[in-house]
């Protein structure tokens, strides 16, 4: 039992990491590129590592399944925004240079 | 440690909805008007409510939230830069004082309520008769389901209302394609739309079944459909319709109307909306089915807006 | 009622004043922000704070409310029907002194 | 068997049909107009005592629909008067210069969720559900308005959003406080504390806003005079009616131990003010249909001048008939004189009161129907109006209460006056119209002048119909015992 508690405590403590680190790229990076990167890989692992904190906690395998999805749609929708954003920069920034 | 939560989240409600209301740039204020619905669900789930969650989130911060972010983005097409003009001093000043008191003589009208679930007593007892356990839709559906019906036409009025706004060659015809410009961003777009869809139309199924017992419900999940439909527009994975198409109509008025219809047959069981016996669970459950769909295209359309004269050209130029 | 709740505050008291706070701010936000979009969000924040103050004031101390619950859930849907026709009709106000016969399409991403 | 639910499942099934027909959901009119009409004489003729709870779930869950007086008055009145609008909307259709052909078809689903949600409200005990209907009526009215003034609509949409939060407000913590929003219920268990005071504060300000009472009303005029006809003629005779029978439901029912007199005199006394100030704007006006528009301001101030009249009466029987009544006759003269304004418009020159000459000859029929709802509206014998105001003078004077009596009597003078103006403005000479007015007149105006002339006959015939109608007010007024449903608490 305490095995399992201290896995989750270091898997949440981990992803916390991941998300303050992702956050802290936003706020410092220089550029709308580097922020994304920063920001959707940090937040993605650290939403994975928070997901599957959770199901080990609640071991229970409907659960997990659910988590899966809602991590594997957060992914899809962080993957697909940043996408668009990123074009939407570089489209802006063209005429700039010109 | 359960209060400081409580405490902490409800100061950073407050603090977003300042952001909100009061940042001068209208795009970060809706962005920041999202977090703070967002916010409000994890305010909902504190309280236990867990069906009121699902829909703050989906509807409160996601419809409304897109909604805003449309307007404003068709505002400033329009050469509307959404900025709000100067306040006179004495306006501010005066609505300052009356709104601060109005804040302190509300805050102790509430405390001097004792909170409680008054009537969770007279619900529970009668909900082994419905054969549903989510009391939440024990409520909805049998116990006011009177304010159900009559709040699904409001929705279905609201769209006729969005209509009626169309202009004189428009009608009939398509709302305006929410659609990427930008031919890439068009594709990116449209892969995670058709991706989403059937995500969105088997979750929505889901919610909808799971709200007899568990949080769910027909709002929540036409939410969710509708959110797949949206997406599944921006990207042009499917077309708008046109307001007049015969199949888009019945799709419209099928919810409400079958819920009419199952009240009216109430009246040979003795009266409006009286389930008959035994039959509660199934009525309620095709109430729901029919009505999650008709929830999902309305609030689509409702996002949409209304019909426009011609349908956008293509503008490869960018951000004009 | 001190001698029974060993908390001066309770969650749902909480709650219910986060509700009273919200529904001021987003009253004044009502009347100094002069936008008729702004105003529109500013109705909006106004509505969640009214819902805050039924969900707070229905919390037992085990258990909540399933009535305010059903009562939030039909405000929230109404509230959201309202906003999609206020939304129309902002947008189609800017656009009538333009071209008072003809939609003009809107663009998202503009 | 119980078809209290009927009144408002019906409309709602015609606003279905409606979208399903798409263009040709205008002749449902035909059988919705003679449906309803006979389902509110039905209403009317029940005896007392008639209720009904939805799905037969008990209070304080449930909803208690009942027929009492004011009900029955207001459902059978807005029968006649929205099954009138709707067969007029036939001749007549609206559809502005922008958007005609979009108008022309959601104009008929709102008017349905219009009506269903008035008699809805109008048949409810329970406070909530009266928020859901207001919804359905504002939502409607703010529709409707939008169809002539897209600016005019968008502030009355706010100003109506901001007041149903006001309203929910209200609602919240009167659940809160109390675990049930049932009138009936609240009567009985009503205490004077903070909640209690505040609640009905939040929704009193709300309702006068939807009301239109002056100094709340600002929203009205430019709404009213804008919208297409048929439009305005719903706003004004139905719109406004639900807040004030909301009111009733409040004041009356649920919390008299808690209405104090002083505060029963600010209604009285503000709703003195907007006679004086609607009377003296419309006064002012130079065009017709803000002309109409600001006498609503007026005779809406008339409905809360009889608060102080009803609550102060030893006897508060006559002082309540002349309060409904007069909601009635304003309900029927004034859709009769929008329908007839607008006719009378279409065929003028102009907007302008000046440019209305030479109507009496080309459209008699449509200036008799504004005519006639004029006498109404001024309160002349043996109009509805008159029985109306009859029956408040005599309250306010039998009290002693002469401020209020003579607002009344200087009311109907500063009507005459107003009304006057633009009736004799439609017996002067042509104003070069041309003569093509004058020669289509006539011919057009027979069979389009119908509806107003049978609204302004209703109202001129109320007149002799007093004592029934005074009767019918009285089923199940406040003060009487009040049937009490008792709820099955579990313990």
């Amino acid at each position: 039992m305490i095995w399992t508690e201290l896995l989750v405590l270091a898997l949440l403590g981990t992803g916390l990491g991941f998300y303050a680190a992702g956050s802290l790229g936003l706020l410092r990076f220089p550029d709308t590129a580097s922020r994304l990167h920063a920001l959707t890989k940090a937040d993605n692992v650290g939403l994975g590592l928070v997901a599957l904190a959770a199901a080990i906690h609640w071991g229970s395998g409907a659960v997990a399944a659910k988590l899966a999805l809602v991590w594997l749609l957060a992914v899809i929708a962080a993957g697909t925004t940043s996408q668009l954003l990123a074009r939407r920069v570089r489209k802006n920034e063209e005429p700039d240079r010109r | 440690m359960s209060g400081a939560f409580d405490l902490i989240l409800c100061l950073m409600i407050l603090g977003t909805a300042g952001i909100a209301l009061f940042v001068r740039d209208a795009l970060a204020a809706i962005a920041f008007f999202i977090a703070f619905g967002n916010l409000m669900g994890l305010a909902w789930l504190s309280l236990g409510a867990v069906n009121v969650a699902l829909a703050e989130i989906a509807i409160g911060a996601g419809v409304t939230g897109i909604l805003l972010i449309l307007a404003r983005a068709r505002l400033l097409a329009l050469g509307d830069p959404v900025h709000s003009g100067d306040t006179p001093t004495w306006l501010w000043l005066g609505a300052f004082a009356a709104c601060t008191s109005f804040a302190v003589l509300l805050a102790a009208t509430v405390l001097s309520i004792t909170p409680e679930s008054g009537l969770d007593r007279v619900v529970a007892p009668l909900m082994p008769g419905l054969g549903i356990e989510n009391r939440v839709t024990g409520v909805l559906l049998a116990f006011r389901a009177y304010d159900t019906l009559l709040e699904s036409f409001v929705l279905l009025g609201a769209l006729v209302a969005v209509w009626s706004l169309a202009p004189a060659r428009a009608w009939p015809g398509r709302p305006a394609e929410p659609r990427m410009a930008d031919g890439q961003m068009h594709q990116v777009a449209g892969a995670s739309g058709r991706v989403l869809l059937p995500v969105a139309l088997v979750m929505a199924a889901y919610l909808v079944w799971a709200g007899s017992d568990l949080p769910g419900g027909a709002f929540q999940a036409g939410t969710v459909l509708a959110g797949g439909l949206m997406l599944a527009a921006m990207g042009g994975a499917i077309g708008l319709p046109r307001s007049d198409r015969p199949l888009l109509r019945a799709a419209l008025v099928l919810g409400p109307l079958v819920f009419l219809a199952i009240g009216l047959g109430g009246i040979a069981a003795g009266g409006f909306l009286i389930y008959p016996k035994g039959l509660a669970k199934a009525l309620i459950v095709t109430i729901e089915y029919t009505l999650f769909l008709s929830i999902g295209v309305t609030l689509a359309l409702l996002v949409a807006g209304p019909p426009v004269a011609d349908s956008p050209v293509p503008d490869a130029g960018g951000n004009g | 009622m001190e001698l029974l709740a060993p908390e001066p505050v309770s969650a749902g008291h909480i709650y219910a004043v986060t509700g009273a706070i919200l529904t001021a701010l987003g009253f004044y936000a009502f009347i100094v922000r002069r936008h008729a979009l702004r105003q529109l969000l500013a109705v909006n924040v106004v509505g969640a704070g009214v819902f805050l103050i039924l969900g707070g004031l229905g919390r037992g101390p085990d258990a909540i409310d399933p009535m305010p619950q059903a009562l939030v859930i039909t405000g929230i849907v109404v509230a959201v029907a309202l906003t999609a026709f206020g939304a129309a009709m902002i947008v189609r106000l800017a656009e009538a002194p333009r071209s008072p016969d003809q939609g003009k399409a809107g663009k998202p991403d503009a | 068997m119980n078809l209290l639910g009927l009144l408002v499942a019906v409309p709602l099934g015609f606003m279905v049909a409606a979208l399903l027909l798409r263009g040709s959901g205008r002749w449902l009119i035909l059988a919705a107009a003679p449906v309803m009409a006979g389902l509110a004489l039905w209403l009317a003729l029940l005896p007392p005592g008639t209720t009904l709870l939805v799905g037969n779930w008990d209070l304080p869950l449930g909803i208690l629909l009942r027929a009492d007086g004011v009900a029955r008055l207001m459902v059978l009145a807005g029968a006649l008067v929205i099954g009138a609008i709707g067969l007029h909307a036939l001749v007549d259709p609206p559809g502005g210069k922008d958007g005609g052909a979009a108008t022309a078809e959601t104009f008929w689903p709102l008017l349905y969720l219009m009506w269903a949600g008035a008699n809805a409200g109008f048949l409810t005990t329970d406070l909530f559900n009266l928020y859901v209907t207001l919804e359905m009526v504002s939502l409607a009215a703010v529709a409707l308005a939008a169809m002539g003034s897209l600016a005019a609509a968008l502030r009355y949409f706010m100003i109506a959003m901001l007041g149903s939060l006001a309203y929910l407000l209200g609602v919240a913590l009167l659940v809160a406080n109390y675990n049930t929003v049932d009138v009936t219920l609240l009567a009985q268990v009503a205490r004077l504390d903070l909640a209690t005071v505040m609640a009905l504060g939040l929704m009193t300000a709300a309702l006068l806003i939807k009301a239109a009472l002056f100094p709340m009303h600002g929203w009205l005029p430019p709404a009213h005079a804008a919208a297409p006809a048929p439009a305005s003629a719903l706003l004004s005779a139905i719109a406004v009616k639900l807040g004030f029978v909301i009111l009733l439901r409040l004041w009356f029912e649920a919390f008299p131990a808690i209405t104090g007199s002083a505060a029963l005199h600010v209604l009285g006394g503000l709703g003195a003010a907007a006679v004086i100030y609607g009377s003296i704007q419309a006064m002012r006006q130079d065009r017709l249909k803000p002309l109409v528009a600001y006498s609503t301001v007026a005779q809406v101030g008339y409905l809360f001048l009889a608060f102080p009249l009803v609550a102060g009466a030893v006897e508060p029987s006559s002082a309540w008939a002349g309060m409904t009544l007069h909601g009635v006759a304003h309900m029927l003269a004034k859709a009769a004189m929008f329908l007839a304004a607008g006719l009378m418009l279409k065929a003028a020159a102009g907007d302008r009161i000046a440019d209305l000459g030479g109507l009496a000859q080309a459209m008699p029929l449509t200036v008799t129907a504004f005519g006639l709802a004029a006498v109404s509206l001024m309160g002349l014998p043996p109009s509805g109006g008159f029985t109306a105001k009859f029956l408040l003078l005599s309250a306010a004077i039998e009290q002693g209460a002469f401020l209020y009596a003579g607002v009344l009597v200087v009311g109907g003078l500063l009507a005459a006056v107003y009304l006057f103006r633009a009736l004799s403005a439609c017996f002067a000479p042509l104003a070069g119209a041309g003569p093509d007015t004058a020669s289509r007149g006539p011919v057009t105006g027979g069979v389009k002048a119908v509806a107003p002339l049978a609204l302004a006959g209703l109202a001129i015939v109320m007149g002799f119909a007093g004592t029934a109608l005074v009767d019918v007010s009285a089923i199940e007024v406040p003060w009487a015992t009040p049937t009490v449903i008792q709820p099955e608490v579990a313990p």
